[in-house]
């Protein structure tokens, strides 16, 4: 891929595999891509093609075991210092110290992402009790470094805010400020994601909030610590129309005035267009193509995208005659080398069963995964063998 | 103002229950007969006996006779206790503290010992501690209390004499006040150490084996309601937060295992309040069970039956308390019943 | 083989291909709201309330709307799934039925003359779900089939695909032993599954499968009418596209009406023939589906409309995309007048504004004076008497209803102060009925018949 | 998705059609013998399903093993020549107690005994608790109202505790004691059962029925308790073991006839020994109740983790 300074996050040759009593479940297979400051990047796939697990990778959230990180490598760059960090790597602290405060991350479905026991304010609370004790000392009226309980003890308290700290302080008076502090500092991020009547919501629990109104506090949440980048896990699959489009009206909003890059992910491709900068398509466990959005969706240069494209139902297709891909996705269970969309293919030719197509870069920032752009000599086959070729000078058109 | 409603309901609930248990108790002391055979002696007439039935009122049809047993019952006329020779109701009270005692602390063993291991075990799932906090668990529900007890008197009592059996020293038992009836509670009250000291070496080895099998059931709920709450978005949610894993587990995972876990902690009470028969006959704890085993065996009716009653009604009290928890622990209970 | 020689399969009218399959008439859902320590009902749960609606025979109606807004509680309610608890539900009028009907439903029960009573109970053994005839009601049972959202969750696990899809066929004994084999067969390759399948069990199958299987047991009785709920929005779009294309197939080949609920527009356009948009309970508009995507008549169409999002590059017909504010409120107790009136960009003072809809805005806007209020005196939804803290606050609130500009401030009919009390009358509107508005097309929306029509203010001509 | 696929296509050939009707059964059997495989991967499982073989051969065979006791094989034969030997005497294997009966002969026939006690009444328990818990969800309404009722007030009363009273009014016996435990085990059964049929009767599936038109009757029989009835199994199981638990704590408290060759009535006779060094009695009878205990107890743990709805076949 391209080798410019100009990056904050990038996924090197990532392989996730999970152990399971049947086999080995490839669902994340060599996958590369990076994530520019301030841009969004779409991954976009269907169910079961490895599009979550990459996301949770780069959070280094996969559960171990089952889950294993096989190969590859997960940079997130510091903009400020240039300083590089591996997620897959770096130590625990270090992975948690970024989590939360660089990368943030929103899930699917808000009413299984919020804990149900704990009220909203305390659940933000968290986040900044984590990633912002200090600042909170300071607007508490305490020196973080000299006061009652010293920086060292907060990063040792790790609760934070919350309860211990309490205690502590409340014996040398500070509880009040310190409270008022969160609160407000609770506040201000509710209500940064038009939440109307923040005060109310903080005091409540998450049962108690609308399915929007519950994205709205996950998005503030996410975006408590002004992250770099933020990891958006197909948000508003669990939404309502009218308030997805509220959602992503706000999720587009703060990234304007907060200049958050965003890797979103989801399956809607009708999304993509209005959303995202740039678009890397997923299918079973391998990125297939990759480039700017809008160029991707006029012309999608890969069996599947362009399948993927046509079985979308529009205006003007005539009732029934949806261009469907036959077949379903392959297991992903020990699977042979070869390209997984051969068995659903209109191209499929003999080479497409036994090679692994690789990503292939075009003029115009593209990349398609497909031996119809590769040469039957570069890859070593007889070319009677391969699929009929595609010049990759006829992409950009 | 939703958590009120629902708890009246259920405490309105709870008399028409006792009643219902009011009602199997009088069935049974029914079953073999008219009890009349407890006044009368085997060379009475007919006519005597009868006289007797009717003195006792036993000749009235079963409903009138319930009613008068019912209302002695409200009065606090538990009837007389033929292995104590005096009425139930005036030894009942210090049975009941003894064996309240015991089951206090065997639950205090097996809740804090089962929520602990279980959390463990649910946390490590598939690993070295979850396989031995399940094997314990199992091994926990298949021991047969009594054994168990007899098991653990060979060496604790026998070899070592560590600890002695019975409730207290009589002599250091009666050297302090009883304001509570609980001797734990009234040792530690009076501040005298030798009585602090005798209640607890009393009480830890009872305890311990009565609450072990609780502490199975315990353990085996906590740790799949663990594993359950650990796979729950929320929790990955809060990882995502940058909170340390042991945060995670304590504030996100546990503190939400625990809802399902209380209504299973409120039901091995009863396992408790069942398994105190047979621990306070091996310990010779003079509490409700030892009183029942002994009226069983000499046929003392009116004891077994005051006894069910009043297990029944401590038994649905501590459940009573559980939902009372749960639907602190869990709002959303009071809302989707 | 024993293929019925007389089959049962529609009334009087399947030979004439017209007519309405289902006809429903001022149709609710109320499930009952139990409270309190006697758990007595103290309100309904208005999933459907009052629904109008007709199934043309032969074409696709497409229900959309969000969730919670009722439509898979119609839909379950059509195919006799959940008993309607108001209204009346019709399955197969025919035209001269159909008149017969609306001709007797509007004379009042007791001035009916006898024989009009004898032709309206003989109406209802015919037609009416829940007084149908024994034997009608087994026509109905065969020929309104249901296709759920969740296609696994509705094959039973410990059923082999042969039991499932054949099941239909042995519950009214059309087949049995080896024709049924061959019939279930002929039933999967209908819908794109083989021989191969007959012996397997639901949970082999892939999710696209899995809806072809459920589409199979739908079919097997060779209905006339199949209620749709949802049936790919648990697939993946590759897959939708093939169960879509199959559903139109089928179709065209068997004759089928379909009603189709969903709530993805794109799936919709493409599938109906015609559209009912559904909110809280209630059809905001119904009309050719084309005409309703082209040009709405009813404000909530267009947000949905402008809030789904288009794989096209430009949809805007000039006017800015409208969104919704607020959330669906309590279904329990649903706005007066129009249902969408307290979240609709362009409502009016007509719209039925009532005090809750004053409390609402008052707690969003300015918490302040709302919590100024101590107590509340209502006298019906649409008038209520404020005590607030203290003068100066009810002068306050006072001003600022007064001064608001707002469809709600315009809404108030009279507002007086009384030292700490404010009293407020606002204009009642009870019911905001489904009226035809354009040739075939029928709209809730007070301004679908006005000249400028449902666009913002700014806009309008 | 690799099954076995029937060859040719469905043409009208007759044979080939009896064929399929056969291989259904064996395509039923097939995945039986799956779900099998699946419960006899746990190693713990196994193990208690060695056990409970073991145990279940010893009371078939134990007139083979020893000679029966007449005119009661139930009570210890009485060897008063060898009072309270230790284990390993010439023909006490396992010793004796205060009255001279052999522990082991004590043991085998109390296999017997327990498998007699178990049985029936998780039997008994289990048909009566299934057909009132299914009256009550199938109906609903007043009946289910009243029916609950009467299940709340049954378990208001701890387990051992009811049975210690009806068995203690009914006199002691071992009888009494299986009669006793019949009224108690009942209701649990009932409850669970009834809490399924909730669950399944709003499933999909039903309704699918409902809307093809079949019987309640059909739907209860093909569609709710096949698919209600897994809780009840493991549940049963597990009582299998209970039930023997509760019943030896029972003729331990002495609600069995004296001299039965009970295990609970063993572990009894034998506790006043214990304190006097004689440990063998109690011992032996107490690791017979825990194993075979444990023995259900692992099988019906095993049995709920390979058939939790939640992983089932999804």
């Amino acid at each position: 891929m391209m080798n410019s300074d100009d990056w904050l996050l990038r996924v090197e040759d990532l392989s996730v595999h999970f152990r399971t009593p049947r086999g080995v479940v490839q669902a994340v297979d060599h996958v590369s891509f990076e994530v520019k400051p301030k841009e969004t990047l779409a991954l976009v796939g269907e169910t079961g093609c490895g599009k979550s697990v990459t996301a949770r990778s780069i959070m280094k959230l996969v559960p171990e075991p089952p889950g294993e990180y096989a190969s590859g490598a997960v940079l997130l760059r510091n903009l400020k210092t240039g300083a590089v960090t591996d997620m897959l790597s770096a130590p625990m602290d270090q992975v948690r110290a970024t989590r939360g405060d660089r990368i943030a991350m929103i899930f699917q479905d808000p009413g299984k992402a919020l804990n149900p026991s704990l009220t909203i304010g305390r659940q933000l609370a968290e986040v900044f009790g984590e990633h912002r004790a200090a600042m909170l000392l300071t607007q508490a009226g305490i020196d973080p470094e000299k006061g009652p309980i010293g920086s060292g003890s907060i990063a040792s308290q790790r609760a934070g805010v919350l309860r211990r700290n309490f205690f502590h302080l409340t014996r040398r008076g500070h509880s009040r400020a310190i409270r008022a502090a969160v609160d407000d500092a609770v506040m201000s991020a509710l209500s940064d994601t038009g939440i109307p009547n923040p005060r109310k919501v903080m005091s409540s629990y998450p049962h108690e909030l609308s399915g929007g109104m519950k994205q709205r506090v996950m998005i503030a949440q996410a975006l408590a610590c002004d992250p770099d980048l933020l990891i958006a896990d197909e948000p508003t699959t669990a939404l309502d129309v009218t308030i997805q489009a509220r959602i992503l009206d706000l999720i587009n909003d703060m990234q304007q005035r907060r200049g958050t890059a965003i890797l979103y992910i989801t399956h809607d491709l009708s999304l993509v267009r209005q959303f995202a900068d740039r678009l890397a398509v997923m299918y079973a466990g391998r990125i297939v193509e990759s480039g700017p959005a809008l160029e991707v969706l006029k012309s999608p240069q890969h069996p599947y995208t362009q399948g993927l494209l046509a079985a979308i139902p529009r205006a003007g297709t005539p009732r029934g005659k949806l261009a469907a891909i036959a077949g379903s996705v392959p297991q992903l269970i020990d699977p042979p080398a070869q390209c997984h969309f051969s068995s659903r293919c209109t191209w499929c030719a003999e080479a497409c069963t036994s090679h692994i197509p690789k990503l292939i870069h075009m003029p115009g920032d593209r990349d398609v995964a497909c031996l119809r752009f590769e040469q039957a000599d570069s890859i070593g086959v007889d070319p009677s063998d391969m699929p009929s070729h595609v010049a990759s000078a006829e992409v950009v058109s | 103002m939703q958590v009120k409603q629902y708890l009246i309901r259920r405490l309105a609930l709870l008399p028409l229950i006792m009643l219902g248990v009011s009602v199997i108790v009088f069935t049974l002391t029914r079953f073999t007969g008219s009890p009349v055979g407890i006044y009368a002696t085997p060379n009475m007439t007919p006519d005597e006996v009868a006289a007797l039935e009717e003195r006792y009122g036993l000749d009235e049809p079963i409903p009138v006779q319930y009613a008068y047993w019912l209302g002695g019952l409200l009065r606090g006329d538990l009837g007389w206790s033929g292995v104590s020779v005096a009425p139930v109701t005036d030894v009942i009270g210090l049975k009941m503290a003894a064996t309240l005692e015991l089951a206090l602390f065997a639950a205090l063993v097996a809740i804090i010992g089962g929520i602990a291991l279980g959390t463990i075990a649910g946390v490590r799932r598939n690993k070295a501690p979850d396989h031995a906090a399940r094997f314990f668990s199992i091994l926990g529900a298949s021991t047969p209390t009594f054994w168990f007890g007899l098991l653990l008197l060979i060496p604790f009592y026998l070899w070592l004499d560590w600890f002695p059996l019975g409730r207290s020293t009589p002599e250091i038992f009666d050297s302090i006040g009883h304001p509570t009836g609980l001797y734990t509670v009234d040792a530690a009250i009076s501040l005298n150490p030798t009585a602090i000291w005798d209640s607890i070496r009393h009480i830890i080895l009872p305890a311990v084996v009565l609450g072990f099998g609780s502490m199975a059931i315990i353990v085996r709920m906590m740790r799949s309601s663990m594993v359950e709450t650990m796979s729950e978005e929320y929790v990955d949610a809060a990882r995502a937060k940058g909170l340390p894993e042991k945060l995670v587990i304590k504030r996100h995972a546990r503190r939400n295992a625990l809802v399902p876990t209380a209504t299973v902690i409120g039901l091995s009470f009863g396992f408790l309040l069942q398994g105190a028969v047979a621990v306070e006959l091996i310990f010779r704890w003079p509490g409700l069970g030892q009183w029942v085993t002994g009226a069983i065996l000499s046929g003392d009716q009116a004891t077994i039956m005051a006894y069910v009653l009043v297990t029944s009604l401590i038994f649905m009290l501590v459940n009573l308390a559980v939902d009372i928890a749960y639907a602190y622990l869990d709002r959303r209970v009071v809302l989707g019943s | 083989m024993s293929v019925a020689v007389e089959h049962p399969n529609i009334g009087p009218s399947a030979a004439s291909g017209s007519g309405d399959v289902m006809t429903l008439h001022d149709v609710k859902v109320h499930y009952p709201v139990k409270e309190g320590v006697l758990q007595r009902v103290t309100g309904a749960v208005r999933a459907v309330d009052g629904v109008d609606l007709s199934i043309r025979r032969g074409q696709t109606l497409g229900l959309v709307g969000e969730s919670g807004c009722g439509k898979t509680t119609l839909g379950r309610v059509i195919a006799g799934l959940v008993p309607a608890t108001g209204g009346d539900i019709w399955f197969d009028l025919d035209d001269s039925s159909k008149l017969l009907m609306e001709r007797l439903r509007a004379i009042p029960k007791d001035s009916m003359s006898r024989e009009d009573k004898a032709l309206w109970s003989q109406l209802e053994s015919n037609h009416r779900l829940g007084s149908m005839s024994r034997e009608r009601q087994r026509i109905y049972r065969r020929n309104c089939q249901f296709v759920f959202q969740d296609a696994f969750a509705s094959l039973n696990p410990r059923q082999l695909v042969r039991d499932i899809v054949g099941r239909p066929l042995r519950v009214y004994h059309e087949a049995s032993g080896n024709d049924l084999d061959l019939k279930v067969i002929n039933l999967l390759e209908r819908v794109g599954l083989g021989p191969q399948h007959l012996l397997r069990y639901p949970h082999q199958f892939s999710g696209g499968q899995r809806q072809r299987i459920s589409i199979a047991r739908a079919l097997a009785l060779n209905p006339e009418f199949v209620v749709l709920d949802e049936p790919t929005s648990a697939l993946d779009v590759s897959v939708q596209a093939q169960i879509l294309n199959l559903l139109v197939e089928l179709q065209e080949d068997l004759g089928l009406t379909y009603l189709f609920i969903t709530h993805d527009l794109g799936v919709v356009q493409h599938m109906s023939d015609y559209l009912a948009v559904m909110y809280l309970g209630k059809i905001a508009e119904i009309g050719p589906t084309e005409d309703v995507f082209s040009n709405p008549l009813h404000p909530y169409t267009k947000v949905l409309r402008d809030s789904n999002p288009s794989l096209e590059g430009d949809d805007l017909d000039g006017s800015a995309h409208l969104r919704l504010t607020g959330t669906v409120p309590n279904p329990i107790d649903p706005p007066q007048g129009c249902r969408l009136h307290p979240r609709c960009p362009v409502s009016q003072p007509e719209c039925g504004w009532q005090v809750d809809d004053m409390f609402q805005s008052l707690e969003t806007s300015t918490p302040a004076s709302f919590e100024t209020i101590t107590r509340v005196e209502r006298s019906g939804p649409f008038a209520a008497q404020l005590v607030m803290t203290d003068d100066a606050a009810a002068r306050h609130l006072h001003e600022e209803i007064t001064s608001s500009r707002s469809p709600f401030g315009r809404a108030v009919e009279t507002i007086t102060l009384d030292g700490a009390n404010v009293s407020i009358r606002l204009r009642e509107v009870e019911e905001i009925p489904l009226i035809p508005v354009a040739p075939g097309r029928m709209s809730s929306c007070l301004l679908a018949g006005r000249p400028g029509g449902i666009n913002p203010p700014s806009e309008s001509r | 998705m690799t099954m076995t696929s029937i060859p040719q296509s469905a043409a009208s050939n007759e044979p080939r059609k009896d064929r399929l009707r056969t291989r259904a059964s064996s395509v039923r059997w097939a995945r039986r013998r799956e779900v099998l495989r699946e419960v006899m991967r746990n190693p713990l499982t196994v193990v208690g399903v060695v056990i409970i073989t073991l145990f279940l051969l010893m009371a078939i065979t134990a007139p083979l093993l020893t000679e029966a006791n007449q005119p009661d094989p139930y009570q210890s034969p009485r060897d008063w020549a060898n009072i309270d030997v230790g284990p390993g005497v010439e023909g006490h294997v396992l010793g004796t107690d205060s009255t001279g009966g052999d522990v082991l002969y004590g043991i085998i026939w109390g296999s017997r005994l327990s498998l007699q006690l178990s049985l029936t009444v998780v039997i008994s328990t289990l048909i009566i608790g299934t057909i009132v818990g299914s009256v009550a969800a199938m109906r609903g309404g007043r009946l289910d109202n009243f029916l609950m009722r009467i299940v709340d007030v049954f378990l208001a009363i701890p387990e051992l505790i009811f049975a210690l009273a009806i068995a203690a009014v009914l006199g002691p016996s071992f009888r009494n004691i299986i009669l006793a435990l019949a009224v108690v085990f009942w209701v649990k059964y009932a409850r669970i059962i009834r809490g399924e049929i909730i669950r399944v009767k709003q499933t999909d599936y039903v309704a699918a029925a409902r809307v093809v038109g079949d019987s309640t009757w059909n739907i209860y029989r093909k569609d709710v308790l096949p698919n209600a009835v897994t809780p009840l199994v493991v549940q049963a199981t597990l009582d299998m073991g209970n039930v023997v638990l509760i019943g030896a704590a029972l003729s331990y408290i002495g609600l069995a006839q004296a001299g039965l060759t009970e295990w609970g009535a063993m572990v009894s006779a034998g506790q006043s020994g214990i304190l006097a060094g004689q440990w063998w009695v109690s011992t032996f009878a107490g690791v017979a109740i825990l194993l075979w205990a444990l023995a259900f107890n692992l099988v019906g743990d095993g049995l709920r983790d390979a058939l939790d709805p939640k992983t089932e076949g999804r």
